[in-house]
């Protein structure tokens, strides 16, 4: 027989001013199972646990009610109270009288029968609760980190630095991202490759990091602290070990003519390549596209002058398979080029390029070594026009959200051509400056005022070539609308930040859910930025939405804490409040006929399927089974089973059952 | 007909099936379900407009199952069950062989792709009369509505005949035998079974295969076909999903489309 | 019936709708006190059966309420719930039901307004 | 599919060489065109100044007759009033209560069933044209959309709205050679003829600018208002940029009419105020 204790809170005269509480306890009593009703003016206080705690000993009580506010607010509370006194903490339940009761009716006898029916519904409930133990899940305190820019190198080398080992994967020959792809940055206009180059080889360098570049991955199984993935590590037809970083091949492979990606297209590159001086590792790939060898099976020129034979023409992708206990997603993002823009000429004007260009025009490891020359005829271009918002802020080109650094960029690009062209004359067609960050609208105001960069509020309608000159069409809206016409030698289109290439899919791998533009879907967006919806896949950088730098680090510190509290525990501690397949006696084993509908119902693919086998081997039954890491406890699975086999703990059937039945005043045997 | 008894005979004999099941002469001129282990049994299967059971439903009895791999006269009804068992993983393929019935000779089916590709070439939508008997209902106000069902289902003795013709009814433990809580009432008072009618429809819903029986079985006579086709309606003209159709298909209860319509929802 | 008090049962998902409901006491707005609450996980938990069995016990009104698509916790519980309220809407209708006595709803904010609506929409 | 003609008034008035040269282009095609019955004028840009309900009920009885008529589909060469149509007829198919209002206005009920085409739209749909061509159009030509043939995109969603190829397309198929020039979809001045013509003399003067320098023999519209601004307003445009512009300013459906070897007075080319002559060079359409 149940012995259920009732505790009425006055919660000062929060309650008791418009609730009968003297009543509540009196009805509470005679409910039957209640062995111990009372009301105090404070529960929550320590007297008041103290009351429930003595209670729970004094009348060994299978089962707690605290009639007072939203559990939302002091469920822990009690809860911990009950467990301190020796009472399992899921047999205490908490009876909204407050927020959902006493504050929204009036004083009077409705109000106070109210209150009633809601602690006769919580002790009907708390009848058919069940003593729960939390989940625990082991933890591989191993972390993978997928993507080698900024943000994985910094979550990367503070998950190492907390003592835990680290498997950072990058797609490209070489980790740095697009931040080894900057000349400057702002606002502090500090050499990109010379604050990032340390980093990356502190990375190379680390004990605790095993670093897989060129490599991809190919598929994760598994679940929070017990993930298996399988890296796919694309074949360099070179051996590492044996590979000095000399650079002899590149210097003699024949095939010069292949436009280099690190340089946006601009610069060349060779069949055999590292992408830029300072990559890490600092080992050649070749590009098979264009590789003579892999084309017509000839030259093999590389093979002959590498001075420890570290070539390896028959080398083959391989796989790696790693047992990890956290993922964080770093992989960043990429910008539209300059032929999405049909007003400016889907990209036929070779003087019209996108921002990433301009970097590799300023950078001195480019392919102009920092000299300001335009594409086209190699001149120094004397009026440059920077369009702001090329892209972004669009809804008719599908693109409405604002990329939030090129403001920031433009200002710093029409700078240093200022910087590298004193003569020159810079325009920066733009909507509204987004110069947020510290020290940031300073440093636009020094553009717009010691650098004499000419800011036009309005948008360029057309760019079309006229005699040699690229004539930008544009308007500007603080001088009446004036249609202006700038005859520039060169423009540069600070183009709208989208997801990387490839994000779709590898969201589908990890499942992990993401929005309309391909970007990752955080948790929560003020509350939970770092983390995403399946539990033990963290989030850093522009994958999740275009940042600058010290966002984009400050996420993946903010990644690797989590992850680091994650590895702090030898198990996973979580609410046992997950939904359970029913298991019975042979021969039925299970009231689930295994139709496997409820598969799709369940957003965390945490049901599997389980086989039953009498003792001789042979399959009786394929019957569901919850993977408890999984479960998230949202209880879809539970409404849609028809057999009923499937029950959510802390909600289960028999308890909403009961509080249905209670609610309208029914016993619970009344079928 | 001959067709079909020369191909059981065969089937028989040749052991590649362990039984047949198809339809024998019944009293009164009824056809009733029979099933034949030996070659010479086959001279009783008969094939005429009285064959209406869904014989698939014999698919899910253990005794059934127990006698080995079973060859199946099968009505497009039942052609459309073993689709609608397979896709909730309850028969595995090239464990059955159908015998689909085609003017006067048979089509072996030994497979869930061939199966698919019969049912595919015939339409299996409600037909214009099934579609105005629910209109007619439709066009019924609401209280004439519930005096009808109310009379219909004041009829229901709670002998669950229905649950046990229907081929999709195979659950080994049904939520109306759980008594913790006690789901459905056991009486057959109103209330009860208005919940027990509704329950059996809606776990019917995107499941159903309309083939009838559970119509024929009632010995009340409640019209039970008419709840399960306002179903089948309701989930074709909404989520455009169709049950029976393929061996691998989505239940249309447990998925969803983001644009479903929400015109009730405030 | 001037006096007849309806009784409603409201069927909640914990997160939007009944915090919801908790904001609408802290900002003490008022309703009426015929309208109790249940608490569950999420839509996708609430069982068309619980419905079924609140009218057989004695319910007059229902009102079934969670998160606005995409903002449910657990991502897709209420597009589940959704559609199964669809066919069983069309099921009690079809059976001569009234379904004005079945009110679903995406509450943001359990305002006074829609908990008395809901009532008035009810009598 | 039966498709109905909807010339509109500047097609019975300041444009009927663009009528002419249509409906020899469409007899010589084979393809029949009647109009739809009792038409009225389609509002133009006067109806959207005045009065928003007039804008779309001047529209929507003109569809409602056509659908009435049977039409499945209505040819509207004027762009201007070819704007008119697809919008009234997208934002009614969008708004039931809208659609019966307006119905009801015009006592007429308009159900959206008859859709819309363009001249080029309806050209492109011709299978086979290139077989009809008899002498090539060999000419560098400037094909000038306007500014309401493809836009607003969301509505008439015809063509690229920014850089359209859809009349180049149909220009090279009778062998001219479309020019990829910068003013395709700027603005003429439009309904600034009569009131602000400096500004046509303008505008319309940069477009023809940017196409000489270009080397483009003639300037092919598929609007009466821009034929009329660059056109008739070209001594307005030659006062304004104090040199003279000899390129003719020919409909598509003319060029189209040549290429076919229709006699040149059946596609009215004697009405325009600029002579069309080609250079001796290349002569195929000698001086009319």
């Amino acid at each position: 027989m149940a012995r259920i204790g009732v505790f009425i809170c006055h919660c000062g005269e929060n309650i008791s001013a418009t609730v009968d509480v003297g009543k509540v306890a009196e009805a509470a009593a005679r409910i039957p199972g209640v062995a111990h009703s009372v009301d105090y003016k404070y529960m929550c206080s320590d007297p008041g646990q103290q009351m429930v705690q003595n209670a729970i000993r004094e009348k060994n009580l299978t089962g707690v009610v605290v009639a007072a506010c939203s559990p939302r607010m002091h469920e822990p509370t009690f809860r911990r109270a009950c467990a301190a006194a020796g009472l399992n903490p899921f047999l205490c339940e908490m009876a909204n009288i407050r927020e959902h009761c006493s504050w929204v009716h009036e004083k009077g006898d409705a109000t106070t029968e109210k209150a009633i029916d809601i602690v006769r519904t919580l002790v009907a409930k708390v009848k058919k609760n069940k003593a729960l133990q939390p989940i625990k899940v082991p933890v591989t305190k191993v972390a993978m980190v997928i993507g080698g820019g900024i943000a994985g190198i910094q979550a990367s080398l503070d998950i190492a630095n907390a003592g835990h080992r680290v498997i950072l994967v990058e797609r490209e020959p070489s980790i740095g991202g697009h931040m080894s792809q900057l000349s400057e940055t702002f606002p502090t206009l500090d050499c990109s490759q010379c604050i990032l180059t340390p980093r990356m080889v502190e990375v190379a360098q680390h004990a605790n990091i095993t670093l897989h570049t060129y490599s991809e991955l190919e598929s994760l199984e598994g679940f929070i602290g017990n993930f298996k993935a399988r890296i796919r590590k694309k074949a360099r037809s070179l051996d590492e070990k044996l590979c000095t970083g000399c650079g002899l091949c590149a210097q003699k492979c024949p095939t010069r003519r292949i436009a280099s990606e690190f340089d946006a297209g601009l610069g060349l590159r060779p069949a055999i390549y590292v992408p830029f001086p300072q990559a890490v590792p600092n080992k050649p790939v070749i590009d098979r596209e264009h590789c003579t060898y892999y084309l017509k099976g000839k030259c093999r020129l590389c093979e002959k002058v590498c001075p420890t034979q570290a070539i390896r023409f028959d080398q083959e992708d391989e796989i790696v398979e790693v047992d990890v206990g956290a993922v964080v997603l770093a992989t960043g993002f990429d910008i539209k080029h300059s032929d999405f823009f049909p007003e400016y000429g889907y990209g036929k004007h070779k003087d019209v390029i996108d921002g990433l260009q301009f970097e590799r025009l300023a950078s001195a490891s480019g392919p102009t070594l920092g000299e300001m020359r335009r594409p086209s005829d190699g001149k120094v271009p004397e009026t440059v026009v920077f369009v702001a918002c090329a892209g972004s802020r669009d809804p008719a080109k599908g693109i409405e959200y604002c990329s939030k650094i090129c403001c920031m960029y433009t200002a710093k690009h029409a700078m240093l051509y200022k910087h590298k062209v004193h003569h020159g004359k810079p325009y920066v067609f733009y909507m509204d400056i987004r110069a947020g960050g510290k020290m940031y609208e300073e440093f636009v105001r020094r553009a717009m005022e010691e650098d004499g960069v000419q800011y036009v509020r309005g948008r360029v309608s057309r760019i079309f070539e006229r005699n040699g000159k690229l004539v930008v069409k544009g308007a500007d809206t603080l001088l009446g609308a004036r249609p202006m016409e700038i005859e520039a030698d060169m423009v540069v289109l600070a183009t709208a930040g989208v997801a990387q290439a490839g994000a779709e899919e590898l969201a589908q791998k990890l499942h992990v859910s993401y929005d309309a533009h391909k970007f990752y879907a955080e948790a929560h967006p003020k509350l939970r930025p770092v983390e995403t919806n399946t539990a033990g896949i963290f989030l850093a950088g522009a994958c999740q939405a275009p940042k600058d730098i010290p966002e984009s680090v400050a996420q993946a510190s903010g990644a690797a804490a989590k992850v680091a509290a994650l590895f702090s525990q030898a198990e996973l501690v979580r609410e046992p409040l997950i939904a359970v397949v029913d298991r019975q006696a042979p021969p039925l084993y299970s009231s689930c006929v295994g139709c496997f509908l409820c598969q799709s119902a369940c957003p965390y693919q945490a049901i599997e399927k389980e086989e039953i086998r009498g003792r001789d081997g042979q399959l009786l039954k394929t019957v569901a089974k919850v993977n408890p890491g999984l479960c998230q406890g949202c209880g879809t699975c539970v409404a849609f089973c028809r057999t009923k086999s499937i029950d959510i703990q802390g909600f289960s059937h028999e308890q909403v059952h009961a509080e249905v039945l209670a609610l309208l005043n029914r016993g619970d045997r009344d079928a | 007909m001959n067709a079909l008894r020369e191909k059981a005979r065969e089937l028989l004999a040749a052991k590649t099936v362990q039984v047949v099941i198809g339809y024998g002469r019944g009293s009164g001129g009824s056809a009733r379900a029979v099933f034949m282990r030996a070659p010479a049994q086959a001279a009783e299967l008969i094939f005429d407009a009285t064959c209406l059971q869904n014989l698939a439903v014999y698919l899910m009895k253990p005794e059934v199952r127990k006698l080995g791999k079973a060859a199946l006269v099968a009505t497009p009804a039942a052609l459309r069950t073993i689709l609608q068992l397979a896709a909730e993983n309850q028969v595995a393929d090239n464990s059955l062989l159908a015998l689909a019935p085609v003017g006067e000779d048979i089509m072996p089916l030994a497979t869930f792709a061939a199966i698919e590709a019969h049912v595919a070439a015939a339409d299996h939508d409600l037909s214009a009369a099934e579609g105005a008997e629910l209109g007619k209902f439709a066009a019924m106000g609401l209280e004439e509505r519930r005096r009808f069902w109310e009379e219909q289902f004041s009829r229901c003795l709670k002998c669950y005949a229905c649950r046990a013709a229907c081929p999709l009814c195979y659950c080994t433990r049904c939520t109306v035998e759980c008594n913790q809580p006690q789901w459905i009432p056991v009486p057959a008072h109103d209330l009860g079974n208005l919940e027990w009618n509704v329950m059996r429809a809606m776990h019917l819903a995107g499941r159903c295969v309309n083939c009838g029986d559970c119509s024929r079985a009632c010995p009340v006579g409640i019209p039970l076909y008419l709840l399960n086709q306002k179903l089948i309606s309701d989930v074709s003209s909404v989520f455009q999903a169709r049950s029976g159709m393929a061996a691998r298909s989505d239940n249309a209860m447990s998925t969803f489309k983001p644009n479903d319509p929400e015109d009730f929802i405030r | 019936m001037p006096d007849f008090e309806p009784k409603i049962v409201a069927f909640v998902c914990n997160w939007c709708t009944y915090a919801g409901a908790d904001l609408t006491g802290t900002s003490r707005m008022k309703y009426s006190p015929q309208v109790s609450i249940i608490r569950f996980p999420c839509t996708g938990r609430i069982d068309f059966m619980l419905l079924l069995k609140a009218f057989a016990s004695g319910a007059d009104g229902i009102i079934v309420s969670g998160c606005h698509p995409n903002d449910c916790h657990y991502s897709s519980g209420n597009f589940h719930a959704r559609r199964r309220w669809i066919i069983f809407r069309g099921l009690l209708d079809f059976l001569g039901i009234d379904v004005r006595r079945v009110q679903f709803s995406w509450y943001g904010r359990w305002g006074r307004s829609r908990a008395t609506s809901a009532c008035a929409a009810w009598a | 599919m039966k498709t109905g003609f909807y010339p509109g008034c500047s097609m019975k008035g300041s444009a009927r060489e663009y009528s002419e040269s249509l409906l020899a282009v469409a007899a010589a095609l084979g393809r029949d065109l009647p109009e739809v019955p009792d038409w009225n004028c389609c509002g133009a840009t006067a109806a959207h100044n005045l009065d928003p309900d007039l804008a779309l009920a001047l529209p929507a009885r003109i569809l409602a007759a056509a659908e009435k008529e049977g039409m499945d589909e209505v040819l509207v060469p004027c762009a201007a009033c070819y704007s008119r149509l697809s919008v009234t007829r997208h934002e009614l198919l969008a708004d039931e209560a809208l659609r019966r209002r307006i119905s009801g206005l015009v006592e007429a009920d308009f159900r959206g069933s008859a859709r819309v085409l363009n001249i080029i739209e309806w050209l492109a749909a011709i299978p086979g044209l290139e077989g009809m061509v008899k002498a090539p159009f060999a000419r560098r030509v400037a094909c000038y959309y306007g500014c309401l043939l493809v836009r607003p995109a969301g509505v008439v969603n015809f063509d690229r709205p920014e850089e359209p190829q859809s009349m180049d397309l149909l220009m090279k198929k009778i062998g001219a050679e479309p020019l990829d020039w910068a003013f395709k979809t700027e603005c003429c001045g439009a309904g600034f003829s009569v009131s602000r013509t400096d500004l046509v003399a303008k505008l319309s003067g940069l477009i023809l600018e940017d196409a000489v320098a270009r080397g483009a023999e003639a300037v092919i519209v598929a609007c009466p208002m821009c034929h009329l601004n660059l056109d008739m307003r070209r001594p307005n445009i030659e006062r304004r940029a104090g040199k003279k512009y000899h390129i003719p300013v020919i409909y598509i459906t003319q060029a189209l009419g040549l290429a076919m070897g229709l006699p040149a007075k059946k596609l009215g080319l004697q009405r325009h105020k600029v002579a069309v002559k080609f250079p001796a060079a290349n002569s195929a359409a000698k001086d009319i």
